[in-house]
């Protein structure tokens, strides 16, 4: 990226947020302003509220806004998710519906791919979607998904052939959220939190325009959903979030924002990328008294030392894309390493914690935070992608080791699957 | 010193059988969970008739007292069947840690005044040694027990008491003053509803174990035995109990195993049974290991704790080390293969992990037993030399 | 086994031994008379130079013999799985050649199954036998070979019909090792030492009466040889030789039978069942003085009851099989366990020696014992089947996992090989 | 303190590239072989090119004294592709560790007569610091430096100097009397022949790293820098020679995982390739994780040497008791993975994993690693606090 491409992408948007950033504007209207400027999400296309801006020159951008503590578009839950999806598989359409109000944080979005009996197998989607000639109807169930509750719409990976091989009878759609035929249940976790959904459909409906990409073309689809999901999963801050703000923030705007970051945030209490809190060993080590335990000082040096390398392995990875080289698998090995920081850090808070580490709540260390730790760790190697998909994801598509031999590849109503097994 | 035996005998696989048909009518998971919501975390029918038709809470209990004279291995088989299940009940407070402890401290009158109530299951005793933030052990124990018109009196804090709000009967260990390592400790015993005994049922990670804090206020005490000469009958309790818990902890091990395989033979991905990747079997199989491991460890320390007392130190800390690391990778694994219903709250797995969690640290974790074997090696404390049947 | 079973025995062989041991006999001539009374192999077959007693009834007439320290039958290297192997599958002539020569320890044996291209693969040997109706012409080669270098007869595995399927198409022989065509050389491992040896097959010749069972089962026979073979893998000392002697061992049988052992456990020097030596662990850590290190502490403490409890485990298998379970495979628990245990007992032999691990031969520590653990701890999970073939074992056949999906099934001819790809 | 890259440069690139040709020429595992059996273990002809041809020998020496100047990064760099291929060469000892120790403590007129040698590699150089048995790091050295004449003279033994045998120039740690700890500690440079020096190659585990035991008797020794104050310099330089050790071991990690991956492909068992064996392809991802991780490390602490010397010590210990383990590890599974054959003396895994396993131990063992991060964290010596990145 050339210096002056950079000055020049600079002085346009401080120019341009000094004329308009008022920090006691309502934040829909705010958003719609950059929305309409293109500053909002600069590297989208300058068709739909953007302005092709390089991930370079984007960042600049974010700069200038942090600097003086500008709010931008919402970000929060998998909305980006969905936008991404819809910009690269998205009829005009759809673009035209559902981008805006991502960008101004008036839609919610929720993600609808994963099943009870399809969690690592996510093609092997039971959930069906009937089509009558002018709508379709939907019945299953899906499960983990966030936010669901509050969601307007939601990312559905539904079958539409049965007679098809597994991956090619699946299609995509944008579903209501808000109607009758659509359930949405907590599950509970293990800690005592749920942090996920289960969602039932009973011929909930949905609009035909509202299929995503083509009929049978839905894997594909969601693909891309997964990519950018992986890319968020490297244990770093996503791009837009890690630009800390320099300014003091003042202003009723960020009230606002504030608001709706604490409800995207609240199913996220003990979601299990929180667990493992590496960042509370050392300080809790310390002040227990108990750093002097040698065997706590081994692990607790292993665990700075695990999770140090990861997050500078994802650093790299990241710094090779902001170097052009392209996007790889290294989320799978940023979530692989996740899984191993939070078993060892689970280790060492026990060690700290000692005998008190039988106790939770108001009675427990760090008044139940520890317990809580405890009790999510287990979820880090499973949600989002079990380590063993990560492995797999590794070997054979970084490391360039042979596929599993497959036993899904006939028509979908032949293969195994847990409901006929039932 | 007798033979080690590593097969129990055809009388105690009955035993065993027995208690485990016993076990799987009383203790369904639909159960556990029902009682860990309950006040007494406990159901008191299934104690009594524990008591009653299996003689369980006089196991060890000599004969004359009321009990069945059993040794170690027979409470460790007791325990195994209770871990499997994740039983209920204040077993190990009761019959394990309070009982071992008046049998190997109490004059014979208090032998004869509170064994039989425990033995018979009408007297829920406990033994409170822990104190807020202590090290594992009986050596750091720092609880003053004062002098009081002839007797004594109890003042400070007890922590992460065992089925503390239940017992009728608290065996407190407490210190004369001046002295501190295993010298100079005391048992005292206290009545449960005791003036100035104030209990609190803790909030606890495993809501499978019901632990209390007790706070006494110059509470009149019973002193058990000899004033001061409590410490190494005290830290054998504790070794007993470690070992009795490392039992415990094999059979919840066992028991994670064998429902994974089951889920994962069943359960289909990717066209195929979970339990056909091939990166699963060899995982199953050192799961299989592990449990095998800390079986004969747990067994190996019931053995010797009753033929060779002398080891028991060394044993203890060796079996429970094994069985902590172990019964919390089982607990893991298991989680791990059960994919995202495993950390649901609704699904069984979760109530296992989280006992071997609290296992892990209760009666001392797995690193200060580590150091503490090979303390016990350094100072010839175990007679009982490691081999390297390997090399 | 009722006492008076075992009285009755104790009896009688007490009074034979009395009537005829004699420590200056001449180790073949005493070995001689054992093989006649039947007292030299007790559980063998009255028929077969044994006396068909039970395995507990056995342990009795061993226990007189150490009691008074009689010297035994031959044991060392192969020659009891070959033994067994021809119990249960040779012909009546070769039973009648080969049994008695074993005992008397006349004849050494070696096992030729393992080959370059199929390791963990046994049914994958190419190494082929060819009949012209007169003898069997043997070209190809074996690896991994204990003793070969001093082998009289070896069993031999070798492929007879390519047509057929993997493990149909293999027969079991004995060949005669002392003969131009085959030629031995020694493998040298990783640590200086050559426990194994390579067997090259120049068109070397087997008579057509040592076919061992039918043509096209050899696979069948030599499970029967490898099933002995585990039940010797689980990390204690075979049955006979641990019942150790209680007597002052005397006279010129004595020399004869350690000149014997020398020879036998020669390539059995750092052969890999000897890596790891828990057994210096802690001698070796008070030593140094090093035991004051706590992390060596931990580490320390980990060994002993990893290998305490592989020990015990162990125990329980031969304990469970004493009392009447049937044998399991148990073997392979147990070698999968001396695997953990070697790596462990490395990690604190590097751990007692700091920097001293640097060092070998007589500058290393303890004279480059260290040194040599060091080298041959990896080999440990290799040798006498890999920890992946044992866990492949325990899944399946303890476990109840089902099975790998298989490519090896149609004729042999089709089924990519090593030799295949070269 | 400057930003830390998380990349490398497109020089550092081509510099990369280019050694890797270099490398792979003039160290197939053939020479490998070759050399280690050699006296000198080590190709004069190689060397001289290194340094001719692509500056190596003086890559870290400032350019006043006939070197590159040259930072960390791409001293690391080179390590890691002579880890890649173990080349036998006496870099570590003279380009890295006597180097370092000599711009850091020598005079100006000493570095004038030395470092230009050096970086030529004219002269080998080496640091003599560990004695017999002595634990890691430069504390313990017990080595006295007498007065004489106005001088000094140095009697005592050096355990496991790095191509002592080889080096012309020995620079040897020394304690001036009543001192301990980093204090007192002084620098003293002998000639590799001078009289009262006798050197003796050690039988080595690892034959492609020669280590030699020196011994001296009233050898006159030139000090260097200031008296006593050589004690946090030499502290500096062991911890760049670790950091340029993790580095190595790196390479050495990632070569084993590229070798092994390339015959578990080819190599087929049951009819197929080894490599298609999902348990198979879960532990070379692991072992990819592992490699990547320890390259961070042994990376982001060649940067952070760099650009903020004061995180020195924590970022050293930090990328060795990283790479220790890993890199033995991926020698473990190299093996495990190459079955039979892995063993075999003539096949070469083997040569990597005698490298891994002697570069755990040198310049000290993970554990005593570990332990000094959490010293360094303990007395705010570093100030790169770790972060938790992924809470």
């Amino acid at each position: 990226m050339s210096a002056s491409a950079e000055a020049a992408v600079r002085d346009e948007v401080r120019a341009w947020l000094n004329d308009h950033w008022d920090p006691n504007a309502g934040l829909v209207e705010w958003r719609t302003k950059l929305v309409e400027s293109g500053w909002g999400a600069p590297d989208w296309p300058t068709e739909w509220h953007g302005r092709g801006l390089s991930a370079e020159l984007t960042r600049v951008v974010e700069r200038e806004f942090a600097r003086i503590g500008a709010v931008g578009v919402a970000t929060g839950g998998i909305r980006l998710l969905a936008a991404a999806t819809l910009l690269e598989h998205g009829s005009e359409a759809q673009k035209a519906q559902f981008l805006r109000r991502i960008l101004t944080g008036e839609d919610v979005w929720c993600q609808l791919f994963s099943e009870p009996g399809s969690g690592s197998d996510l093609a092997g989607a039971l959930t069906r979607a009937e089509f009558d000639g002018q709508r379709w109807t939907v019945n299953g169930q899906k499960v983990w998904t966030t936010s669901a509750h509050h969601a307007d719409w939601g990312l559905l990976l539904a079958r539409t052939d049965w007679d098809a091989p597994k991956h090619q009878g699946l299609s995509y759609f944008v579903i209501d959220m808000r109607q009758p035929g659509v359930e949405v249940q907590p599950l509970k976790q293990m800690n005592g939190y749920a942090s996920f959904n289960q969602v039932f459909f009973n011929d909930a409906e949905v609009k035909a325009e509202h299929l995503v990409g083509k009929l049978g073309q839905g894997w594909t689809v969601a693909m891309t959903t997964l990519a950018h999901e992986r890319r968020r999963a490297d244990g770093l801050r996503s791009g837009r979030a890690d630009v800390a703000s320099e300014a003091r923030q003042r202003g009723t705007i960020h009230e606002e924002e504030a608001q709706e970051t604490a409800t995207v945030m609240a199913p996220y209490k003990w979601y299990p990328q929180r667990a493992g809190r590496v960042d509370l060993a050392l300080p809790n080590a310390l002040a227990s008294g108990r750093i002097g335990n040698p065997a706590l000082r081994q692990e607790l040096a292993r665990l700075l030392i695990l999770s140090s390398s990861a997050e500078w392995t994802a650093r790299r990875a990241r710094a090779a894309q902001q170097h052009g080289q392209p996007q790889g698998p290294e989320g799978s090995l940023g979530k692989l390493a996740a899984s191993h920081v939070a078993r060892l850090a689970a280790r060492v808070h026990t060690m700290i914690a000692g005998a008190d580490a039988l106790l939770a709540g108001e009675d427990g260390p760090e008044n139940g935070l520890i317990a809580e730790i405890l009790l999510s760790v287990p979820a880090v190697s499973i949600a989002g992608g079990t380590d063993e998909i990560q492995r797999n994801i590794i070997a054979e598509r970084v490391l360039g080791m042979p596929k599993e031999p497959r036993f899904d590849q006939g028509p979908f109503r032949d293969v195994a699957t847990n409901a006929s097994r039932d | 010193m007798p033979d080690i035996q590593f097969h129990f005998t055809e009388e105690q696989r009955q035993f065993r059988d027995m208690l485990r048909r016993f076990m799987a009518a009383a203790s369904p998971t639909s159960e556990v969970r029902r009682l860990m919501d309950t006040e007494p975390g406990f159901d008191p029918a299934v104690w009594r008739r524990m008591a009653d038709e299996l003689g369980l809470a006089g196991l060890m209990i000599p004969e004359r007292y009321g009990g069945s004279g059993f040794g170690l291995v027979e409470l460790g088989l007791a325990m195994e069947e209770m871990g499997r299940v994740l039983l209920c009940a204040p077993y190990l407070a009761s019959a394990v840690l309070a009982a071992n402890a008046l049998c190997r401290i109490g004059s014979e009158a208090q032998k004869q005044r509170w064994l039989p109530g425990i033995a018979s299951g009408e007297t829920l005793a406990t033994l409170a040694f822990a104190e807020p933030g202590s090290e594992p052990g009986v050596e750091p124990i720092a609880m003053q027990a004062a002098a009081m018109d002839g007797g004594h009196s109890l003042t400070g804090c007890k922590d992460c008491v065992v089925d503390g709000c239940n017992a009728h009967l608290l065996l407190v260990a407490a210190r004369v003053e001046g002295r501190d390592g295993l010298a100079g400790l005391s048992l005292f015993a206290v009545a449960g509803d005791a003036p100035g005994v104030s209990r609190r049922r803790l909030q606890v990670l495993d809501p499978t174990r019901q632990l209390a804090r007790l706070d006494f206020e110059g509470v009149p005490a019973e002193l058990l035995g000899g004033l001061g000469e409590a410490g190494p009958a005290l830290a054998e309790t504790l070794d007993i109990g470690a070992i009795a818990l490392a039992n415990e902890m094999a059979g919840g091990a066992q028991r994670l195993l064998e429902d994974t395989l089951e889920y994962i033979k069943l359960r289909m991905q990717f066209g195929r049974a979970v339990a056909s990747f091939q990166a699963i079997k060899h995982r199953c199989a050192e799961l299989l290991l592990q449990v095998e491991l800390i079986k004969s460890a747990a067994y190996h320390a019931a053995q010797v704790a009753d033929a060779n007392p002398e080891a028991l130190a060394y044993e203890a800390s060796l079996a429970k080390a094994a069985a902590s690391e172990a019964y919390l990778h089982a607990a893991i694994e298991a989680i791990q293969l059960h994919g995202g219903i495993g950390f649901t709250w609704d699904q069984d797995t979760q109530l296992w992990y989280k006992r071997a969690k609290s296992s892990e640290v209760l009666l001392g974790d797995p690193a200060w037993h580590r150091e503490r074997m090979i303390q016990c090696l350094e100072g010839r404390e175990s007679t009982s030399a490691p081999t390297g049947a390997l090399a």
